[in-house]
């Protein structure tokens, strides 16, 4: 690790949903604090898995980089810009070296587009490839495996699978370098999910592209992601290289959550020890004091409620937040 | 087909068909299918979307509405009783009671409208014929039993006012409430998070336990399944084309579709260059069934007779079969050395 | 105790909403020709008797200046007196809205006895003859004027017939009194005032049921061994009920204005009537009052939609 | 209960189909539907007789003629005469004219003034929607017709002001239904994709929600359409729109009013006119509904693949 090419940095990014009405304000309710000092870096070409629970602010997160929710403080750089200082005509430019891909690819294709326009959209809002639209999109239609007479179809007649390949395709029709993709597999069967995993890692390795992989799933993340990044409540708990996290994870709620993701192999289940975490997940308007994760920890003491744990770096590459994290390396 | 290995099966279903009219023709849902389940065990039925488990579910549980729908089988056996063709009375007097079952997502398989406690003392008023006082009771034991704290106070609050993990606590509790013998889970964990899942799988293991109920677990998760079955039948294109116990299914696995299905499913002990096998192309249409393998257009081990007659069971080990005519053990030996 | 919050919130905008709708009424009223002391007392009236009832009426002050009159009178309980019958207008609405409301609700309890359940019927035996027949009269019932209907309903109930008398609403005491006689009236316009909502009401429940009945928890409720009777009645109608109810209550507010064809054809002394004669005559003073409460009648049943809706949705806590 | 899981493959069929652009699958799916079908045509002739009244009708629609007044129906008069002697068929396909007409200029005003309201509204947001729906509420608290009498009776009975008045009426209706339906395609995903694209607003607008929007309006066209017929001919019942002798289907029903008893057949045919009418308009409403919602375009020659929206498996 010499010469690092950082491609996105994002350092102390908080998000917070206000509480929209005098009335709602005047009844005690607090602000939502979706994303609550997130950093983390993402070399070029290399894919950053961003992984947590429903309502870890993983998806928020993604959605600030993009500034399409608004972050109330941090910084978003973006291949050496700050991004969280542009204005929408400036944000422009970057709008077309970052992109993104929703978990329902049916709900991100407008409906009454037939795929072919839907292709061709990001190429006349960036005025690319002029008088050969319809040859790019052909183009874009075979990169992700699909025939060319897809251009005629609407997107209700595509099976899921196919709808998640035009996403990926219209990302791809502006060059991009960096595709933040917000859970592309979760609504996908197995077999159609596979499919798409290997097709996003040989986009990656093709095109030299950048991936902050959103997703709840350890396992595909554990096939594609060079780096993870495991967020809880708003926080990021531990973020190491997929080595380090996947054989030696240190902080307490990421050995929770990797003993609790099944293994389809019977004997490995019947001998595994599982930690299995009490309660459910606290209100992220009212997290709990200190340390967030103190609540369900196993291991948890009175000392947790104290102050909010910074993350430290534990081995080389390998941070988390604990305060008790020097008793377990 | 899993056989009954000495002991009486609990539920028996025999040659099971379920099809749907629509306007496009008939979809076969279900084209055959047929299994035991013995007392106190653990069945699971692994498949993808569209492969017909939960509506095989749904036809046991003689929910399917007809039309469109229309049921067929050689027999259905509850307990040694014929619940095949019996009338909707008797078959409302079964549901519940004595087979219950929990679907996939706790929010909106509870009314929104009603309290948990009314919810949970219907069935039991129902069934059991309990008075409104005893089926208090017992539906506060049941919600304590299901690992809700503070259970008296929270019967008579509404579904909203639980989190995702405690309504399928309730959908756990309202299930078991009539000591069914047989529970059939669809999906009942996809919709939570790992964390939860791993509480939920936790609870039905140890009720089931405690009960002896024999449990169904319908779910597209082979982890899920390895983790809490005993033995597994694999669906595809609305047959079982693979079942077994669940160790030998795994480490054996005798059809081309289970070993696309592992070849798919990334793993959290993966090796990290290991590349996912997947399957190519898309599920067959369920409208017009071909005579042949439905698996056939997307396996990668065909062999001369697939593309001949259609597939038979055949055994490959004690009460492990298999509807595929190739021997896929050379090659799977090969990959997993 | 949120929704009385919300509630006395709502209650809270309601002068806004009226000073806007009032104010919009008088300056349409006011900006319109027409002078309502001539149409009053004729072209050959003198000067002088002009200026008097004028002042009377502070129709020689500025615009704003009649309306800030107005609106304190308004507060201090006082909505003036008709210029044309030298009544005070409080006390005509009072008898015309006892009217109204009496034929409104007649007809509202018409339209619920027909569309609940035709609305329910339609829905559990969904695209059977039931069904279509069902949808076969909605449609009739949205496609025929209510005036239209009440020709043919007299024509046939009490011309040919002679059922129901044809008017006689708002003048029960002529009649000498009986329970019947005091019906009796009410039957035809009712039905013909009625009919369109039996129509609407009863298409809505028909959709929110079906809407309903597809649910997962009704499978649940059926995969718990359930009666269906129970299902329906419990778990699927208080489900279906709730846009249903909300629904009524708005279109009872609207039902008052939709009178007055109604009233015209059956001589009935209602608001509409009376609002369409204060107009012609631009009595100023009538067509504000009936005006500003027409426009309370109708926040008062939005309102209380809203809190019904909160009393049957657990899930809404304002 | 539940729904069979219609999965149903899509086998790439070998041929690629020809393109269907949108308005094709749209009125192909239209075509399906019988009642729609039969509404529309009938709307069309009805139109047709409206526009061609002059030139088909045998007698003239206001001319006396009292020695054949309250004729029953027969082969020369096929709904009889009324009081004045007067064709009544006649009349019906004149007042026809009269009711299509303005219930076409109150569809035109209401939405020409209603959408854009509804659109600034929702699409803009903030104060300014804040102000421009407080105004839509204070004339939403009036009963529609109510108000309509209300104006009328002050600018005086006349047709173009019963236009006006059942115009203003709709405006309301117009902005608040373009309004919801621009709020709720702002949230969709597939506006979100737009914007992450780099979209421009006015893009995001007319591409994406104006697109989207286009269903809900084209039915509330019909629903306005219907409703200004009623309205129309209850006017003019009050003696409000249309005066005598000019023909309409309300103030005929008003005038027959006093002769029911002897001839009943006045009141009838007016009263068919106006209910097949707004009966086919609300056919028709009901066939742009389903045939609008992209869904339902699956055009059988295409092959393959059902409708399947994505099953949700997480949450």
């Amino acid at each position: 690790m010499t010469s690092r090419d950082v491609l996105l940095e994002v350092s102390d990014l908080k998000v917070h949903f206000p509480v929209d009405s005098v009335w709602a304000r005047l009844r005690g309710a607090r602000p939502v604090r979706a994303v609550d000092g997130v950093s983390f870096s993402v070399e070029r070409g290399s894919a950053l898995g961003l992984v947590g629970e429903s309502g870890c602010g993983k998806t928020t997160t993604g959605m600030a980089i993009l500034r399409l929710v608004d972050h109330s403080s941090g910084r978003v750089v973006f291949d050496g810009e700050n991004l969280s200082d542009l204005d929408a005509s400036a944000m422009l430019r970057f709008r077309r070296r970052i992109q993104v891909i929703f978990q329902d690819a049916y709900a991100s294709l407008n409906p009454r587009m037939s795929i072919g326009d839907g292709l061709a959209e990001p190429l006349v809002i960036h005025g690319l490839f002029p008088g050969r639209r319809q040859e790019r999109v052909r183009a874009l239609l075979d990169m992700v495996g699909l025939p060319s007479h897809f251009v005629h179809r609407y997107p209700h007649e595509l099976s899921g699978g196919q709808l998640q390949r035009v996403t990926f395709a219209r990302a791809l029709a502006v060059e991009p370098e960096l595709i933040i993709c917000d859970e592309p597999v979760s609504a996908l069967d197995v077999s159609i999910q596979a499919q798409i995993v290997n097709l996003l890692k040989d986009l990656q390795r093709e095109f030299r592209l950048t991936y902050v992989f959103i997703s709840h799933d350890l396992s595909v993340v554990r096939n594609l992601c060079d780096r993870v990044a495991v967020m809880y409540l708003g926080r990021i708990a531990e973020v190491a290289s997929r080595r380090q996290l996947y054989e030696g994870a240190v902080h307490p709620y990421t050995k929770a959550l990797m003993s609790a993701v099944p293994i389809p192999d019977p004997d490995l289940e019947a001998t595994r020890e599982r930690v299995i975490l009490q309660g459910d997940l606290p209100s992220p308007s009212n997290p709990p004091s200190g340390c967030r994760f103190r609540t369900r920890c196993p291991v948890a003491v009175d000392r947790c409620g104290e102050s909010i744990p910074e993350l430290r770096e534990v081995n080389r590459g390998q941070w988390a937040a604990c305060s008790r994290i020097s008793e377990f390396t | 087909m899993i056989e009954s290995a000495g002991m009486e099966p609990v539920l028996s279903v025999r040659n099971l068909h379920t099809r749907f009219h629509t306007e496009d023709g008939i979809v076969h849902a279900v084209g055959g299918v047929s299994f035991d389940l013995l007392p106190g065990k653990v069945l699971g039925i692994v498949g993808e979307s569209g492969s017909g488990k939960s509506v095989t579910a749904l036809s046991i549980m003689k929910l399917v509405v007809s039309p469109p729908g229309e049921v067929t089988a050689d027999a259905i056996t509850l307990e040694g009783e014929d619940i095949l063709g019996i009338d909707e009375v008797r078959a409302r007097r079964i549901r519940g009671s004595r087979i219950a079952m929990v679907f996939q997502d706790p929010m909106k398989s509870l009314n929104p409208v009603l309290t948990i406690g009314r919810q949970l003392t219907e069935a039991l008023r129902e069934h059991l014929g309990l008075s409104d006082r005893a089926a208090r009771d017992r539906a506060i034991e049941l919600l304590d039993r299901v690992g809700i704290p503070m259970a008296r106070d929270r019967l008579g609050d509404y579904p909203h006012q639980f989190s995702g993990g405690m309504r399928q606590r309730v959908m756990i509790a309202i299930a078991l409430s009539c000591n069914p013998s047989v529970l059939i889970a669809d999906e009942a964990t996809t919709a939570l998070d790992v964390t939860i899942q791993a509480q939920i799988i936790d609870l039905v293991k140890r009720l089931t336990e405690d009960l002896g109920t024999a449990v169904i677990w319908i779910s597209h998760d082979l982890g899920v399944v390895a983790g809490i079955c005993d033995s597994v039948a694999v669906m595809y294109a609305g047959r079982i084309v693979e079942s077994g116990p669940v160790r030998d299914l795994f480490h054996r696995p005798s059809h081309g579709y289970t070993l696309g299905l592992l070849g798919s499913t990334p793993r959290l002990d993966d090796d990290e260059e290991r590349r996912l096998q997947p399957i190519d192309g898309l599920p067959p249409s369920l409208l017009d069934p071909v005579p042949l393998c439905p698996f056939l257009p997307r396996c990668r081990h065909a062999v001369g007779a697939c593309r001949e007659k259609p597939p038979a069971w055949r055994d490959v080990a004690d009460v492990h079969g298999t509807r595929c005519w190739a021997d896929l053990t050379p090659y799977w030996r090969a990959t997993n050395g | 105790m949120n929704t009385l919050a919300y509630l006395a919130r709502r209650i809270v905008q309601i002068p806004v909403v009226l000073i806007v709708t009032t104010l919009t009424i008088f300056i349409v009223v006011r900006a319109t020709p027409g002078d309502p002391v001539e149409l009053m007392l004729g072209m050959q009236t003198s000067p002088d008797a002009v200026q008097a009832v004028r002042e009377k009426f502070h129709l020689d002050k500025p615009l704003y200046q009649q309306y800030l009159i107005w609106l304190g009178d308004v507060i201090r309980g006082d909505l003036g007196s008709s210029i044309r019958l030298n009544r005070p207008v409080s006390q005509m609405l009072g008898e015309r809205l006892i009217v109204s409301l009496q034929l409104a609700t007649a007809a509202m309890l018409f339209a619920l006895l027909i569309s609940i359940p035709l609305g329910i019927v339609a829905a559990i035996w969904r695209n059977t003859w039931v069904d279509y027949g069902a949808t076969g009269y909605m449609v009739l019932g949205f496609s025929i004027p209510n005036f239209a209907l009440a020709l043919i309903l007299i024509y046939v109930f009490a011309v040919e017939l002679d059922w129901f008398p044809i008017s006689g609403i708002g003048s029960s005491t002529s009649r000498g009194g009986g329970v019947w006689a005091f019906v009796s009236p009410f039957i035809l316009p009712a039905v013909a005032l009625g009919t369109v909502q039996t129509a609407y009401f009863g298409r809505l429940l028909r959709s929110s049921m079906i809407d309903v009945l597809g649910q997962d928890y009704i499978r649940t409720a059926h995969a718990k061994g359930l009666k269906p009777a129970v299902v329906i009645a419990v778990h699927a109608l208080k489900n279906a009920m709730i846009p249903f109810v909300t629904m009524v209550a708005i279109h009872f507010g609207y039902m008052i204005g939709i009178q007055i064809t109604i009233e015209y054809i059956f001589a009935i002394p209602g608001m509409g009537l009376a609002v369409l004669t204060a107009v012609v005559n631009r009595d100023f003073p009538v067509v504000q009052g009936f005006t500003l409460v027409i426009a309370i009648f109708f926040l008062v049943t939005n309102i209380i939609a809203d809190v019904l809706y909160t009393f049957l949705d657990p899930r809404i806590r304002y | 209960m539940s729904t069979p899981p219609l999965h149903i493959g899509a086998g790439d069929p070998s041929a690629p189909p020809a393109y269907r652009g949108g308005a094709f699958l749209a009125c192909q799916q239209f075509m399906r539907n019988h009642a729609a079908l039969a509404g529309f045509f009938i709307l069309l002739l009805l139109g047709f007789a409206a526009v061609l009244a002059p030139w088909i009708s045998p007698y003239d629609p206001t001319a006396l003629k009292l020695s054949e007044k309250l004729l029953p129906p027969s082969f020369s008069h096929w709904m009889g005469t009324d009081y004045f002697g007067r064709d009544v068929m006649t009349r019906i396909v004149w007042g026809g004219r009269v009711s299509l007409s303005v219930a076409f200029l109150v569809v035109f005003y209401s939405l020409l003034v209603g959408v854009p309201i509804g659109l600034v509204s929702g699409f803009v947001g903030g104060r300014l929607d804040n102000a421009l729906m407080r105004m839509m509420d204070a004339f939403l608290t009036f009963p529609p017709l109510l108000l309509a009498v209300a104006i009328v009776g002050l600018l005086g009975p006349d047709l173009e002001n019963v236009v006006i008045a059942l115009g203003i009426v709709q405006i309301p209706v117009f902005a608040r239904i373009v309004r919801g339906s621009t709020l709720s395609a702002r949230e969709e995903v597939y506006i979100v994709a737009a914007r992450a694209l780099g979209a421009s607003a006015a893009r995001v607008v007319f591409s994406g929600i104006l697109r989207n929007i286009v269903s809900p309006i084209v039915v509330q066209i019909t629903i306005v359409f219907a409703g200004a017929i009623i309205a129309e001919a209850s006017l003019s019942f009050l003696g409000l729109g249309s005066q005598p002798p000019d023909p309409s289907w309300g103030r005929d029903l008003s005038e027959a009013r006093r002769y029911m008893g002897d001839a009943p057949w006045l009141i009838i045919g007016p009263i068919l006119a106006c209910m097949l009418c707004v009966l086919s308009i609300n056919f028709v409403g009901d066939g742009l509904r389903d045939s609008l919602d992209p869904r339902s375009w699956r055009a059988k020659t295409t092959g393959g693949s059902t409708p399947r929206v994505p099953e949700q498996v997480t949450p």
